[in-house]
């Protein structure tokens, strides 16, 4: 698989934390990176190049933050990869990926809607789904105590980490304990 | 005149002191070109099937600029997922999309199986793929009446509808219900298919396709219909792209991306058919291309009925109330009417997942309406939106 | 003809009866259309009110007097509930013309197609009015298709007419009627075969039904120009409607089908029944074809009737030219 | 501009056809069931899920199988059921099922361990308020046995409105 060896190649270039490599028949994925917030662009950008589109947008709250999950397809092969960002609660901040996937928008303002997070370059940040006189928290955060930490997720796969600070988040194996496969 | 930069070439008069519409037309406003109308179609409004609104800044008939507003059939099911063990959280999969139920039965019954390591048996996949051709059938029917009701065409939608109306009776016969279907367990499904299922399935396929021809000679071939669709809307493979359109609006544009055979789940894999590519990229390409998938389906339906091997319907043990999820990630997608349905499932081990994000096909479908209808004729934004094939609760969730 | 007591009392008769035959007619027709229209689809249509549904359509128009007549707000007020009037009444005028039988004329007029032809156009008028005065942008785009709709058909129409008019040399209706024959070979369909095609294409355009009713596109425009109308209002506009497609068939049947001239026993039960079988071809179409798009609407007359009913009329002109 | 004519003139043909569709529609018998004339037939209905019922116990008809065990309550995606125990045994002395709630899911029958409970078929089921639609499943069924012992049908399909004969469909 080529493809994946030089997007997961583009990727490091641009500065990923952890790129893992999946199984496809168990999680869905064959290969996914994190990414700093700040690269999350540049990676993107390797994705667009490479042909591939981008699924949805899939903001999680974790015991770190809010962790975003952007899941790409490829038209001409198969293979979903993952982008994942973390950022912290107090500075829920993301960058728009709208100029890059015009569809980015709707799925950033539904986000924004769900969790509060904010993409900045959004061309038009308002409520998507909820209506524009919401006031109640954002709907999908979870109380702090329901909150799990990453390393309980199981979402590294094979996990090859390139910023140490990630080792810890990720927890050892990768992989959680409990897990079947 | 407002003081929202609306300025009204007609004079029709607003009333004294009122801002011209609600938040969202304000907003819209904001970026309006004087000179130009804002026109608001929806949410009650015959061509928008449902709750959908478009706001269109219009030059005499010429739409401008679109902007869908979403969310008048918002139900948060994302939310629902999280409070609800698997099971229970599998009848509101019926009410997502109406239309294809089944497609979202099995995206979140996959899901969870793939994650749970559960492997249904051979019987009940084949239920699976027979089941949810047949609906993909009826989803497409109900559409091509729509769809030519958009277009002024009243007369085919009741046609469609008695089609529909013996699928649905087909399928009443296993999942007990004609339209939220609820009829994937995790591990299997829930009821077996009996003799009369079998029967009246064998019997519909002919049926069907003789009904085809005659939609051929009312609908396909008329010149009025081929002259409002033909060249109207193209949407190519790199706008899909750009969007994350999928489904027919992706085949018409040209891909042959179908996850039945791209990523075989079930019982595809065994199945003689080819996703329908070769047409045109405009509106009458993604009719030609659900027609096609029609026969398609009709074809998988045929072979699924003659195929379909003795067994239980169900795994041995099938996951009971206190059923716990292992920790973990996936996602799972399967082809639905509209395109590519996805589940991404997070669980850290408890009862209820910790987050479930349903991907919607018709999310991404619409998003790439604005850019379509740019700069079109107010008939043929409406002929674009109609081929999109929307589900709006599907859409708002 | 001087306008004697005696024909001012037949025209105040002929009135009362027009008004009777446009409010009956719109009964049997919105009967006859929901009905066709049911059988077309395959269901059975209204048929819950009097015997096989009979009496619906007067339930319906019980229903439509009794409304609260609803405005929004900020309207054209005199406009507004002008244009509905302006709708129903010159149909009034146009009947007076049409010889339905051959004693029943209610006003012999030398140029009778004329006068039909110059009030036909008033129905644009109350369209405009309609969409204009509502303060409703549907209401306006409905409006402004109608004008640019029926000014542009009303051009072929007129050609294909004035085909027959050279032919026959003349405007009176009764005598066009006297010169055709009672089969169907002698009637001026078989003579004009072109004309009565670019005819009937003008009268469904001129009558905003389908496939040709952009100004009330219900899936564009919701009801077009009359989308803010109500209760009576919209009513009449109904009525008119009815009222204008009898007459264009009415018309039709004169100048095309031999009104009341039938192979057997000449009367005005002739001139009904060809009047009413092309409402009902107009309904049969209604009910089968997608509608068609403005911009296609208008090539379609000026780039291909309007060419074709002017080459029929410089045939006709010369093939008459020959023949003296 | 020749080619321009043939496409019309195959277009017009293709109305033809279209008109020849349809009129030839207009000719041919309604599909429609009038509702309360006429009524789908009772085999169409074998597997429809109506409101809930209970399973008669296999010595009485007018007793329940239930056990009062609580785990259709527990799978109930809804909260439509309310179970209480009797005084006693097992038996359980209400059982009241929320129509209006339901979803009809039937994750409750999959999860009984006594199969105790069925889906009805009733289609025509109708009410003015949504109190009517919470039913007392242990009166019904025990109008049901009633009924039984009167010697008619135990459990009709569907209950047409008297003297109107059931219509084929399919």
């Amino acid at each position: 698989m080529t493809v994946l060896d030089n997007l997961a190649a583009d990727w490091k270039k641009c500065g990923a934390c952890v790129v893992s490599r999946h199984d496809f028949r168990k999680d869905g994925l064959t290969l996914s990176a994190v990414t700093p917030t700040k690269a999350l662009k540049a990676a993107a950008e390797a994705l667009l190049r490479a042909g591939y589109a981008l699924l949805d947008v899939s903001v999680m709250e974790v015991r770190e933050g809010f962790l975003a999950t952007y899941h790409f397809d490829s038209f001409a092969e198969a293979g979903r990869t993952a982008l994942r960002t973390l950022v912290p609660f107090e500075a829920p901040e993301l960058p728009s990926l709208s100029g890059l996937f015009q569809g980015a928008e709707w799925h950033e303002r539904e986000c924004s809607d769900f969790f509060g997070v904010r993409f900045f370059g959004n061309p038009n940040p308002v409520p998507l789904l909820l209506p524009d006189d919401f006031d109640g928290p954002p709907p999908l955060r979870k109380d702090p105590a329901a909150l799990a930490p990453l390393s309980a997720l199981g979402l590294f796969g094979v996990p090859e980490i390139l910023d140490p600070a990630w080792a810890e988040l990720i927890g050892p194996g990768g992989r959680p304990k409990g897990d079947r496969a | 005149m407002s003081g929202l930069g609306f300025i009204n070439p007609f004079g029709v008069r607003e009333l004294p002191g009122t801002t011209t519409g609600d938040f969202y037309t304000a907003n819209f406003a904001q970026k309006a070109q004087p000179g130009r109308v804002i026109l608001n179609l929806g949410p009650q409004h015959p061509s928008t099937h449902g709750v959908l609104r478009i706001l269109a800044e219009m030059e005499g008939e010429y739409v401008w600029r679109a902007e869908p507003v979403l969310g008048y059939l918002h139900r948060m099911h994302e939310r629902m997922a999280e409070v609800k063990t698997p099971q229970q959280f599998l009848p509101n999969m019926g009410r997502v999309d109406y239309l294809h139920p089944l497609a979202w039965n099995w995206a979140y019954v996959g899901a969870v199986e793939k994650l749970a390591g559960l492997e249904p048996p051979e019987r009940a996949q084949w239920l699976r793929t027979l089941s949810c051709e047949l609906n993909r059938i009826s989803s497409h029917l109900l559409w091509w009446g729509a769809f030519v009701m958009d277009l002024g065409g009243v007369t085919p939608i009741l046609y469609a509808f008695e089609e529909r109306e013996k699928i649905n009776d087909i399928l009443q016969i296993i999942t007990g219900s004609r339209l939220t279907m609820s009829y994937f367990r995790l591990g299997g499904v829930c009821a077996d298919a009996d003799d009369r299922f079998l029967a009246l399935t064998r019997e519909f396929v002919p049926y069907l396709r003789e009904r085809l021809k005659m939609y051929r000679g009312l609908v396909t071939d008329n010149v009025i219909l081929r002259r409002r669709l033909e060249g109207v809307g193209p949407i190519d493979v790199d706008m899909c792209r750009r969007y994350g359109a999928t489904g027919p609006v992706l085949r018409a544009a040209g891909s042959p991306n179908d996850l039945r055979r791209d990523v075989p789940y079930g019982t595809y894999p065994q199945h003689d058919f080819w996703p329908a590519t070769g047409f045109p990229d405009d509106c009458f390409g993604r009719y030609l291309v659900r027609l096609a998938e029609i026969e398609s389906s009709l074809d998988i339906v045929e072979q699924a009925v003659r195929g379909l091997p003795p067994g239980p319907i169900m795994v041995d043990k099938p996951p009971k109330a206190n059923f716990k999820m292992p920790a973990g990630e996936t996602y799972f997608a399967v082809e639905g009417a509209r395109g590519q349905v996805g589940v991404h499932l997070v669980s850290d081990g408890g009862k209820n997942p910790y987050r479930v994000k349903l991907r919607a096909p018709g999310f991404s479908n619409l998003s790439l309406f604005a850019e379509a209808a740019q700069g079109t004729l107010l008939a043929d934004a409406v002929a674009i939106l109609g081929s999109l094939d929307l589900v709006i609760p599907e859409i708002d969730r | 003809m001087a306008l004697s007591l005696a024909v001012f009392v037949q025209i105040i008769v002929a009135v009362l009866l027009v008004i009777g035959l446009m409010v009956g007619n719109a009964v049997v027709m919105v009967y006859v259309e929901r009905k066709a229209c049911g059988f077309i689809q395959r269901r059975p249509g209204p048929f819950e009110v009097g015997p096989r549904g009979l009496l619906q359509a007067v339930c319906d128009s019980m229903k439509l007097l009794g409304k609260q007549i609803f405005v929004p707000g900020n309207i054209d007020w005199p406009l507004h509930f002008l244009a509905p009037v302006v709708a129903f009444l010159p149909v009034l005028l146009l009947y007076l013309p049409i010889p339905f039988g051959p004693y029943l004329t209610s006003l012999q007029v030398d140029d009778g197609i004329l006068l039909i032809l110059a009030f036909a156009g008033l129905g644009a008028v109350s369209n405009i009015l309609a969409g204009w005065s509502s303060n409703n942008k549907y209401g306006l785009l409905g409006a402004a298709r109608a004008v640019a709709q029926s000014v542009a058909y009303e051009i072929p129409m007129i050609m294909a007419l004035l085909a027959v008019i050279f032919m026959t040399g003349t405007m009176n209706l009764t005598t066009l009627v006297e010169g055709q024959g009672g089969w169907p070979w002698q009637w001026n369909i078989v003579r004009q075969p072109l004309a009565c095609f670019i005819y009937v294409v003008c009268l469904v355009a001129e009558t905003n039904r389908a496939p040709f009713d952009l100004p009330e596109a219900e899936s564009e425009l919701t009801a077009g120009f009359h989308t803010e109308y109500s209760g009576m209002g919209f009513a009449l506009f109904f009525l008119s409607e009815y009222a204008n497609m009898l007459l264009v068939s009415f018309v039709c049947a004169v100048f095309f089908l031999g009104g009341w001239r039938g192979p057997f026993l000449d009367g005005f039960w002739w001139t009904f029944a060809k009047a009413y079988a092309i409402m009902f071809f107009i309904v049969w179409i209604r009910w089968t074809f997608p509608r068609v798009r403005f911009d296609q609407l208008l090539n379609l007359n000026w780039k291909w009737l309007l060419p074709l009913s002017i080459l029929n009329l410089w045939l006709t002109a010369v093939v008459v030219k020959l023949a003296n | 501009m020749l080619r321009a004519i043939i496409d019309n003139l195959k277009g017009l043909y293709s109305l033809l056809v279209g008109l020849s569709i349809t009129g030839r529609f207009l000719l041919s018998p309604q599909r429609t069931v009038h509702y309360p004339r006429q009524v789908v037939a009772p085999e169409s209905l074998a597997s429809f899920r109506g409101p809930l019922e209970l399973v008669p116990s296999a010595d009485d008809p007018a007793k329940t199988r239930c056990i009062s065990c609580q785990m259709c309550v527990r799978a109930c995606p809804d909260n439509c059921l309310k179970v209480v125990k009797g005084e006693g045994g097992k038996a359980p002395a209400v059982w009241v099922y929320d129509f209006s709630l339901c979803c009809l899911c039937a994750a409750c029958v999959e999860a009984c361990p006594a199969s105790a409970l069925r889906f009805s078929h009733k289609v025509y089921l109708t009410a003015l308020t949504r109190d009517e639609l919470k039913l007392d499943l242990l009166a019904d069924l025990k109008a049901r046995a009633a009924k039984a012992a009167g010697g008619a049908d135990a459990r009709p399909p569907a209950q047409p409105p008297a003297g109107l004969e059931p219509q084929a469909r399919l």
